[in-house]
């Protein structure tokens, strides 16, 4: 089998902040297109730090990145950038346009695309979110979960290689984690998630970056980690007491049920 | 407090359709016109144009009608201060009480006051033709085909985005607040409480503008906000706009050669 | 049962917020009493968060009425009704604004108008109950999100509430915190009433579960009963079921 | 605190716009690389939506102006900050006038950038309470400064417009007591809470 050469490489990787604070302290990581990245970690552990170097927003002080082959220098930036869609963590944050169209055609627009494709680019995105027919009302007048989809699209109109989710599901009720969970494992790009909720790793992600103190701590499938007490514990991600509600209530068993029960029709 | 200017820019009408840039531009000047007037009958004769154009855009008086409240605040003191403080000069009309000699009540100070409040109602009237037919972002991107700098488009749009973000902030803040049973008060834990309130705002704004700049980064913006405007200016639209010159014209010649009433 | 009298009377209580179609309440009726623990679960606009805005007084019953301990919910009694309810908001930023953790305490105190003997009490009392005793001197903006939320609930249990409203309350933070938050919340004893969808926060903290759906309570039933209600909670959104894939992952000998 | 419409003679409110237009683009042109331009923005909002805040006095209520606090934040960016604030205010709320957006620009900017310069003078202090008091006394300076602006712009106005000049002076009198106090605190809370936002580093 001939061996691909990984769409991110990272060497390693240092850097302080101005005001001193060292955030990472030497960071080697390789990701292979296709790949889809669970990076956890204690809060200040250098998480959005790391992801925020990717595309050239923070510039190491040591040490060497490339994406898709290019290094990450400023006569790159700008390729880049149109490589790698970063969702952040609140949705107004991401949406400063007037309109949900605004700002989904920012990014295209910003890339040269031209008039007759982006409109395009930005009615197929809205469409995969679901939000055509919101596409000219202000965000601000959006539901948080609807802020949430917006804030996709935002990116997809990009039409990236690499998509880069910080915290996709924080703050939203079941039903639209459910939503936005979905839409995020079927993406077909290479991903990576900055999550404490578990579960969404579980069903996202096949690969998981443990980050402590500026450094990578362990590189391990996503099976051996759920199952290292120890390690979920450090980093905040013991889910254990959440299953003392699902002790007893089998779910899963009724679930099966229903499904034979629709299958037998 | 909401900023409500867009309600109203989905209706349809003769100002709605005008071309975002014509209507700017020529409003814009019948405003300045407006406050060059002298007379208090062509201020009258503002008004009436003002609430022309007004009910030309089918949007209700009483919209409109609200937006004049910051105006009386600051132009409605002027009744009472103007009559009492101007200088007498001849031709005037003065009362003034047997008792209180000092207080003198002089009619054409009414008339002053009377006149600048007229003129500003004219011109606050006109804002809402202005900027409350088309969508906001429409009327700040049609300033930017008026030569307006794309650094101050820019950052004017921008504001206005994160305007509605702090208001709701702010409002869930002093709701917070006030089921803390904090009522405003002329003291110091009043002020001490405004003081950190408004330090937590900036501090919470600072974070937020890192963010919102390193996402504008991801997307690849690089310090122009690119900008499109797909309006052309049709024969109707400068029909429109020689219509309101006319009137600029009507009002200049009857204020300055006709010297009003 | 029927004698026991309630803390929190709600009857027949219907609310429509301006230009809306629908109520957003809809002729609800229940009862409270001292020291339950009160879940109220439901799907985005049933009306969860217009509940509790009665019961705060920041909004006004429009027909029936809301009664707190004895006492029925009209502008004149507004500052007594702040006085029996606290409650804490989903994003603890929305609450803390002062330079120092102990301010943030103090702040509804000294609206209170209590002595500064008894403030520097309650602010020690507050702090040894949520644990936040070492963090008084700091901004509270500097703080995590679990110690965030650690003080907005200080700040007000230091007002010594009878009935603490909670939206929200493990919202944002990582299992670790929700662990120590819902321990913390569990070792309270004044009367609680939860907004969550977060089941299994729920199931730790709550005895009795009332389901809103459209503006009406449509069960009033124990934790454990709804809990078993499986068809309910898939019917409005609620399911967990993926979570507890998960658990099973971790724990496959709890499920064997 | 605004001059509306209809006050000013016309030739002083477009030279009002004129002088609001050059020190703009000097300050844009002098301080700033595009890049800062959405933070100046999002700033510009904060400060929008704190002059909606009423603060009461006595019987009646006064907005915050806060043309000190803009600059001390700011420094040189505070005047187009102003400007585009007034701009909005303007079109939103009506609080300030279309002609007179130039002349309110002056008045606001001027005091902000004045506050500025003195704030900036003290910067390098390791003292907090200097610090906290030069705040507290550019928040006195920014009203006043804005209130004599004020009283001059309407002086332009004639002769009839002194005794309105006296009045709006003194009624700012009240309102820089408020916003010493205000200025005063909230940059203590910045020192405290993140002090790199006034330019200012303390040693710990």
């Amino acid at each position: 089998m001939e061996k691909k050469s990984p769409i991110i490489s990272i060497k390693n990787l240092h850097f302080t902040y101005p005001d001193g604070t060292v955030a990472l302290k030497g960071v080697n990581l390789t990701i292979q297109e296709g790949e889809s990245i669970a990076l956890v970690g204690k809060n200040g552990s250098g998480k959005s730090t790391l992801i925020k170097h990717l595309n050239g927003i923070y510039q190491g002080d040591r040490g060497e990145i490339t994406v898709d082959g290019l290094p990450v220098i400023e006569e790159n930036l700008q390729t880049i950038r149109g490589l790698i869609g970063m969702a952040f963590q609140d949705p107004d944050n991401q949406l400063f346009c007037p309109t949900v169209y605004d700002d989904v055609a920012f990014g295209p627009i910003n890339m040269d695309v031209d008039e007759m494709a982006l409109h395009k680019r930005v009615q197929e995105s809205l469409e995969k979110m679901g939000l055509m027919d919101l596409a000219d009302c202000p965000s601000h007048n959006l539901s948080f979960g609807q802020q949430k989809r917006a804030a996709m699209a935002t990116i997809l109109s990009m039409r990236p290689k690499i998509m880069i989710f910080d915290e996709p599901t924080s703050n939203l009720d079941p039903k639209n984690e459910a939503v936005i969970t979905e839409i995020i494992a079927n993406l077909p790009y290479t991903r990576i998630l900055i999550s404490h909720d578990l579960p969404i790793l579980y069903q996202v992600c096949q690969k998981v970056v443990v980050m402590d103190d500026g450094r990578i701590d362990a590189i391990m499938s996503m099976e051996d980690f759920i199952t290292n007490r120890q390690l979920l514990r450090k980093n905040g991600l013991d889910f254990t007491f959440k299953c003392d509600c699902c002790n007893g209530h089998n779910h899963e068993h009724r679930h099966n049920q229903i499904e034979k029960k629709s299958l037998s029709f | 407090m909401k900023p409500d200017i867009d309600r109203y820019w989905r209706l349809e009408s003769p100002i709605h359709s005008w071309d975002p840039r014509l209507k700017i531009l020529t409003l814009i000047i019948l405003a300045f016109s407006i406050s060059s007037v002298h007379h208090i009958s062509t201020a009258f004769g503002c008004l009436f144009i003002s609430i022309l154009i007004l009910q030309l855009t089918k949007i209700p008086f009483s919209f409109s009608l609200k937006r004049l409240a910051a105006v009386t605040m600051f132009v409605g003191p002027f009744f009472l201060i103007m009559p009492l403080t101007v200088k007498a000069q001849s031709g005037d009309t003065i009362y003034f009480f047997t008792h209180l000699k000092f207080l003198e009540i002089n009619t054409r100070g009414l008339l002053l006051a009377a006149r600048v409040y007229l003129k500003a109602v004219s011109i606050v009237l006109l804002t809402v033709p202005m900027f409350g037919t088309n969508r906001f972002d429409i009327s700040i991107k049609a300033l930017e085909r008026l030569k307006v700098p794309n650094s101050i488009i820019q950052m004017l749009l921008f504001s206005y985005r994160y305007i509605f973000v702090f208001l709701s902030e702010l409002k869930r803040m002093s709701l917070a607040m006030k089921l803390r049973k904090f009522s405003p008060a002329t003291n110091f834990h009043t002020l001490r409480t405004y003081g950190n309130f408004l330090g937590t705002l900036l501090v919470r704004s600072f974070e937020r503008t890192e963010e919102v700049y390193h996402a504008m980064l991801s997307r690849g913006y690089k310090g122009i906000l690119k900008i499109r405007f797909e309006y052309r200016a049709k024969a109707a639209d400068f029909f429109k706009s020689s219509l309101i010159f006319m009137a600029i014209f009507g009002i200049i010649y009857f204020d300055r050669f006709f010297k009003g009433f | 049962m029927d004698k026991k009298k309630a803390l929190i009377h709600l009857q027949n209580l219907s609310f429509a917020y301006p230009h809306a179609k629908q109520n957003a309440l809809n002729g609800i009726d229940c009862k409270i009493f001292t020291h339950e623990s009160v879940a109220i679960v439901g799907p985005n606009g049933a009306g969860k968060s217009t509940l509790a805005n009665h019961l705060m007084g920041i909004l006004l019953a429009q027909s029936g009425s809301v009664v707190i301990d004895e006492i029925l919910v009209r502008p004149a009694n507004i500052g007594y009704v702040r006085d029996m309810v606290g409650l804490v908001f989903q994003n603890p930023n929305d609450q803390l604004f002062c330079p120092t953790v102990r301010e943030e305490i103090e702040f509804g105190l000294i609206n209170m108008k209590l002595p500064s003997r008894e403030i520097h009490d309650r602010v020690t009392e507050s702090a040894d109950i949520m644990n936040i005793g070492h963090l008084l001197k700091k901004p509270a903006h500097h703080l995590s999100g679990g110690e965030k939320k650690r003080v907005a609930i200080g700040a007000i249990l230091a007002m010594r509430p009878k009935i603490l409203i909670m939206d929200e309350p493990t919202a944002n933070l990582d299992p670790y915190n929700e662990k120590v938050l819902t321990d913390l919340i569990n070792s309270l004893s004044c009367t609680k009433i939860i907004i969550s969808h977060d089941l299994p926060v729920l199931f730790q903290t709550c005895q009795r579960a009332l389901v809103m759906v459209d503006g009406q309570i449509i069960r009033d039933f124990s934790m454990q009963e709804f809990m078993d209600d499986q068809d309910l909670i898939l019917e409005h959104g609620l399911d967990f079921r993926f979570k507890c894939k998960c658990c099973k992952a971790i724990h496959p000998e709890r499920f064997s | 605190m605004h001059i509306s419409d209809g006050v000013l003679p016309n030739s002083i409110c477009i030279g009002g716009y004129l002088a609001t237009i050059g020190i703009s683009a000097l300050c844009i042109k002098s301080k700033m690389d595009t890049q800062e331009l959405p933070k100046i923005a999002v700033v510009t909002s904060v400060f929008f939506v704190a002059s909606l805040i009423s603060v009461p006095l006595g019987p009646t209520s006064v907005h915050l102006i806060l043309a000190g606090l803009v600059g001390i934040i700011l420094g040189p960016m505070a005047f187009p900050s102003v400007m585009l604030g007034l701009i909005l205010q303007a079109i939103l709320f009506q609080h300030g006038g279309l002609t007179t957006i130039g002349v309110n620009s002056l008045m606001m900017g001027i005091a902000a950038l004045t506050a500025g310069c003195i704030f900036k003078g003290f910067k390098k202090s390791h003292n907090r309470r200097i610090i906290i008091s030069v705040g507290a006394i550019c928040g006195a300076l920014g009203t006043l400064l804005a209130a004599i602006i004020l009283a001059l712009l309407l002086v332009t106005a004639g002769e009839d417009f002194y005794g309105v000049a006296k009045i709006a002076l003194a009624a700012h009198l009240p309102v820089i007591i408020i916003e010493t106090i205000i200025t005063g605190v909230a940059v203590a809370f910045l020192l405290k809470v993140k002090p790199d936002l006034i330019g200012v580093k303390l040693q710990q």
